[in-house]
């Protein structure tokens, strides 16, 4: 379908130099005046306003960690070289990866996809499934198992009955068209979560070491692809402001906020990208997710050592409608931008239509330090990518020890009345056993395949998942997940050590050796300084714990916002702890398997 | 006996995974003509004696209500079933 | 003795079939499914999976594949061949199997281990098992409910064609509890629980799927 | 640009879960009156041009051979949208 639209004329870098005096609309793309101000001096002039879409996605608090990073410091300063010896990528990629033996690679990585599952469950969750699936496919893996922690609200609240079953169902509908196998997970209910509910998403993948694929541009004169889905209008209701200030009103004004999912099209794009590899066509590789191609060719080029020069007119569209500032800012699901060598390309091009999967070449790696974006030939944007992609706003904002603490601790366990019969005892256990806390989680796990690749050696119920990695020795991972936020509501710093603890114990009862961490920081508003403090104690928590066991963290990621008002979720640190067993077929199950056996109580 | 045709599509704007798939086979059984396919649902609702006025209302009603999500789909129509489909 | 394993866009159970015929010793070759080319083999998994996302029905797209322009004649010619869960939608689109599979009648994907009882064991791929033998193998599907109508049920039943019946709780709400079912001639079989996952110590609920593969080794050396 | 709309809906003697559940949901909504419901499926094809007969000849003929199931499933109607939809 090539339907004749009339091209408006576009904001281009030269216009934009000779119209300083423009007023733009960057307090409701969510910059801060300082924020807008220092955007103008880095570039020497107003941004353009494709420039400006993508310092406002890329510098909001989702993709910059604007009010986290400055506590990231934490991790390092807690990891020893010890700790680093099997870290083979860390912190700052899109997933960590350690080398467990063999010759053979993990990588893990846990992340959130909250807001979204409140709006629209199904869609929600299926495309955060999606979106952690390709950040692992991004690292040269084969992605080999996910696990779903959630948390929702009170069990009995109509919304809950909207948000639950179309969550679940949303994981398990990309998880088993995608065909992997879901390994484990968390189901919690709360009311802190009524308005808030709690979408985390876990991959795992494995490769051979030297598989490992970065996401950097590099080598001038190579050549910039897009490949996957066709980009459509997703998730990008935001930047409509953009295209009503600037532009004549005409266009199709609908831009929907909620991305749909295509599991199928990220099985075919998995497989795709695995004969890349093999081929040895991909020099550097990164998925396109929040923030899409604004964030991609941001990420790539600065990580690289050249510039980038990109004809964005080029990006296949789904929608013949879209301003140039959408296309760089929309979130369609499914796609994968690969840098390749010039001779390589040919072969790139015959793997990509093997599997009908649509590639197109955008540009090159150039040797300016720059990222330069045309449109129909026209400059539209022409920046340092580091400025925007890893050089955005810090925060040190205020913390502050919560004054209601000091009453919620001292209200203790001690005034509690005790049953004193076996009927109160009888009626207590009834009351735990009913609780949903604690009640069978089969509704939701079998509507989870947990066999399909075959190499699944314990899932549900058990309280580590174990997947066989090398199928000739059994070499394989063992991975957890876990947080009681009321345990870190009630004291942040040792409630993240108690997360991190029972995810590590969890592993360790599998059999298998703890190597490495992820965290998912769910939080309320990191302006409240409460909150603010949480965080701080929570990641202090986790590093000095980690330090304390002697395994690193390897990446993870932060949601704040998880708030309704001035009420915040508990503080939810979510933590992955990942093991290797050299053979898995010797795991240990939970559960008692044989009448007879004597039975211990190890500990305190 | 009387029946009530609900007609929900995705909106436009919305991806259609399974209009694409379906538009992706069409070419290899050599429909050639069609540039694009999206798939929807219908819902019929049997009603005893005719349908009324109120009866349309209603269905109307149950279409916004729950049988469209309203986030990623719009109701297309909703009327009495011809007669003579 | 090579086994074909054909892979569809979407499929996902293809490597563990191909390892369940390496399992019993046989050679496992991939079929692509834009290839009308069988490479020879003596029998074909049409494995379990999503095949074009099973957008539309599951299996209707596929059954337009160009493998499957091979594959139909040669299963009609008594090429052994099973279809597996998805592969069984692959085999009934084709009209290479009668009835249908629909939406389970609980509406929910459904991943457990499953207990099944073999009524006939004079198919290609059932002869190692024993006539009322219960197995429990592992279902996982969101339209495994399979439906045809009376006529063709009670044919089915009365030629003996009723390969698996599902014991305990009918879990998908399947005409009969029929779980699995053969052609005249008994070469082709299909059926919506997965053998390919349990024919391993550790990685499945049971080692009840071996003697699928091990049949099919016995048919085609006795063929 | 034209369009042409194919519905197909299962056969009556055929279960239909999903809209048993949408008739058993619309009571708890205060729908009393619907006795029965049904849930199909609604494919709107593009096509350049207005539709022609040969586009509905090829859309009935794709309908059958590919959209719909003859063993479960009905072509109930292939005919070019009404405009004033
Ligand atoms: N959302 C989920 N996704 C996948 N598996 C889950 C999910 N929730 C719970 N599980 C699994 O179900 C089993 C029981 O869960 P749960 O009752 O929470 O156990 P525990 O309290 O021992 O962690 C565990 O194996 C857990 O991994």
């Amino acid at each position: 379908m090539t339907a004749q639209i009339d091209r408006p004329t576009v904001d281009t870098v030269g216009h934009a130099a000779q119209t300083p005096e423009v007023d733009q609309p960057w307090a409701a793309l969510g910059l801060k005046a300082d924020e807008y101000a220092s955007i103008r001096e880095i570039i020497g002039r107003r941004p353009t306003s494709a420039e400006l879409a993508m310092y406002s996605v890329m510098w909001s608090e989702h993709c910059s960690y604007k009010s986290s990073k400055v506590h990231f410091s934490l991790w390092g300063e807690n990891t020893t070289d010890e700790m680093r010896e099997k870290l083979l990528v860390g912190i700052g990629e899109n997933a960590g990866v350690v080398d467990i033996g063999d010759g053979w690679a993990v990588t893990f990585k846990v992340e959130s996809h909250n807001h979204p599952s409140y709006v629209e469950p199904y869609q929600g969750a299926a495309t955060g499934v999606g979106g952690i699936i390709r950040d692992i496919m991004s690292m040269g893996a084969r992605p080999i198992a996910i696990m779903d922690p959630l948390r929702f609200g009170n069990l009995n609240h109509p919304d809950t009955q909207r948000v639950l079953p179309g969550v679940v169902a949303g994981v398990g509908g990309y998880g088993n068209c995608i065909g992997l196998p879901n390994i484990g997970g968390e189901v919690v209910f709360d009311d802190c979560y009524q308005g808030n509910p709690l979408v985390n998403a876990l991959c795992v993948g494995a490769m051979r070491i030297e598989d490992i694929h970065l996401a950097k541009a590099s080598g001038v004169g190579n050549k910039v692809i897009l490949f996957g889905a066709k980009t459509g209008g997703d998730g990008i209701g935001g930047v409509s402001v953009l295209a009503s200030e600037t532009f004549d009103a005409g266009g199709p004004t609908k831009r929907p906020a909620v991305q749909v999912g295509d599991p199928f099209a990220e099985k075919v794009l998995i497989e795709c990208c695995l004969d890349l590899y093999a081929a040895h066509v991909v020099d550097g590789i990164q998925d396109l997710g929040g923030a899409g191609l604004s964030c991609a060719t941001s990420e790539l080029a600065s990580n690289g050592d050249g510039g980038m020069q990109i004809e964005l007119d080029r990006v296949p569209l789904r929608d013949a409608s879209l301003r140039p500032e959408e296309i760089l800012m929309s979130e369609s699901q499914e796609r994968m931008m690969a840098v390749v060598e010039p001779g390589k390309l040919d072969e790139f091009m015959a793997i990509t239509d093997r599997w009908d999967v649509e590639a197109t070449v955008l540009g090159e790696v150039t040797d300016g330090d720059h990222l330069v974006i045309t449109w129909h030939g026209e400059v539209i944007v022409d920046v340092p990518p580091r400025s925007v992609a890893h050089e955005g706003p810090t925060y040190h904002r205020p913390l502050e020890r919560p004054a209601y603490l000091d009453d919620l601790q001292a209200n203790g366990t001690d005034t509690l009345g005790r049953p004193v019969d076996g009927n109160g005892l009888k009626s207590d256990l009834l009351t735990l056993l009913a609780s949903p806390n604690l009640c069978d989680k089969s509704w939701v796990t079998d509507q989870y395949d947990r066999y399909v690749l075959g190499n699944t050696a314990l899932a549900m119920p058990d309280d580590a998942g174990v997947v066989r990695v090398d199928e000739e020795t059994g070499r394989g991972v063992a991975v957890s997940t876990d947080c009681n936020s009321r345990f870190a509501k009630l004291d942040p710093y040792t409630g993240a050590q108690l997360a991190l603890a029972e995810s590590y114990r969890n592993v360790a009862t599998a059999g298998a050796t703890p190597l490495a961490v992820t965290d998912c920081l769910n939080f309320g508003s990191p302006e409240d300084p409460g909150v603010m403090w949480q965080f701080r104690e929570s990641v202090k928590g986790i590093a000095e714990g980690c330090k304390t066991l002697g395994i690193p963290v390897t990446g993870g990621n932060v949601s704040f916002y998880n708030q309704t008002g001035d009420i915040a979720i508990h503080p939810t640190p979510v933590i992955g702890v990942l093991g290797v067993m050299d053979d898995v077929s010797r795991r240990t199950p939970s559960g008692w398997k044989t009448a007879g056996q004597v039975i211990y109580l190890l500990g305190m | 006996m009387g029946h009530v045709v609900i007609d929900v599509m995705l909106k436009p704007e919305i991806l259609d995974p399974q209009g694409q798939a379906v538009g992706g086979a069409l070419p290899r059984l050599g429909f050639e003509q069609f540039t694009e396919v999206r798939q929807g649902k219908r819902f019929v609702l049997t009603v005893d004696g005719e349908v009324t006025d109120e009866h349309l209302a209603a269905a109307a009603e149950a279409a916004e209500k729950l049988l469209s999500n309203p986030v990623i789909e719009d109701v297309v129509s909703v009327r009495a079933e011809d007669p003579d489909q | 003795m090579k086994v074909g394993v054909v892979t569809f866009p979407g499929s996902l159970d293809d490597r563990d079939a191909a390892r369940a015929v390496r399992a019993v010793g046989a050679e496992a070759v991939t079929l692509w499914h834009g290839d009308a080319d069988l490479k020879g083999v003596d029998a074909v998994i049409l494995p379990g999976g999503f095949s074009y996302g099973d957008y539309l029905r599951c299996g209707a797209i596929a059954r337009f594949a160009p493998v499957m322009d091979a594959l139909i004649p040669a299963a009609q010619g008594g090429l052994p061949v099973i279809g597996i869960c998805n592969g069984f939608q692959v085999l009934c689109e084709s009209h290479l199997l009668p009835g249908a599979l629909i939406r389970n009648d609980h509406r929910k994907f459904n991943c457990v281990d499953q207990r099944l009882v073999v009524e006939n064991t004079q198919t290609a791929w059932t002869s190692d098992f024993e006539v009322g033998q219960e197995i429990t193998i592992v279902l996982k599907n969101g339209e495994g409910g399979f439906v045809a109508d009376e006529p063709t049920l009670d044919r089915l039943e009365g030629e003996g064609r009723v390969v698996f019946r599902y014991a305990g709780d009918n879990p998908n709400g399947s005409y009969r509890k029929i779980a699995g079912i053969t052609n005249e001639r008994g070469n082709i079989v299909g059926l919506m629980p997965h053998p390919e996952h349990a024919v391993e110590e550790g990685y499945g609920p049971s080692t009840d799927g071996l003697p699928f593969f091990t049949s099919v080794l016995k048919a085609v050396v006795n063929a």
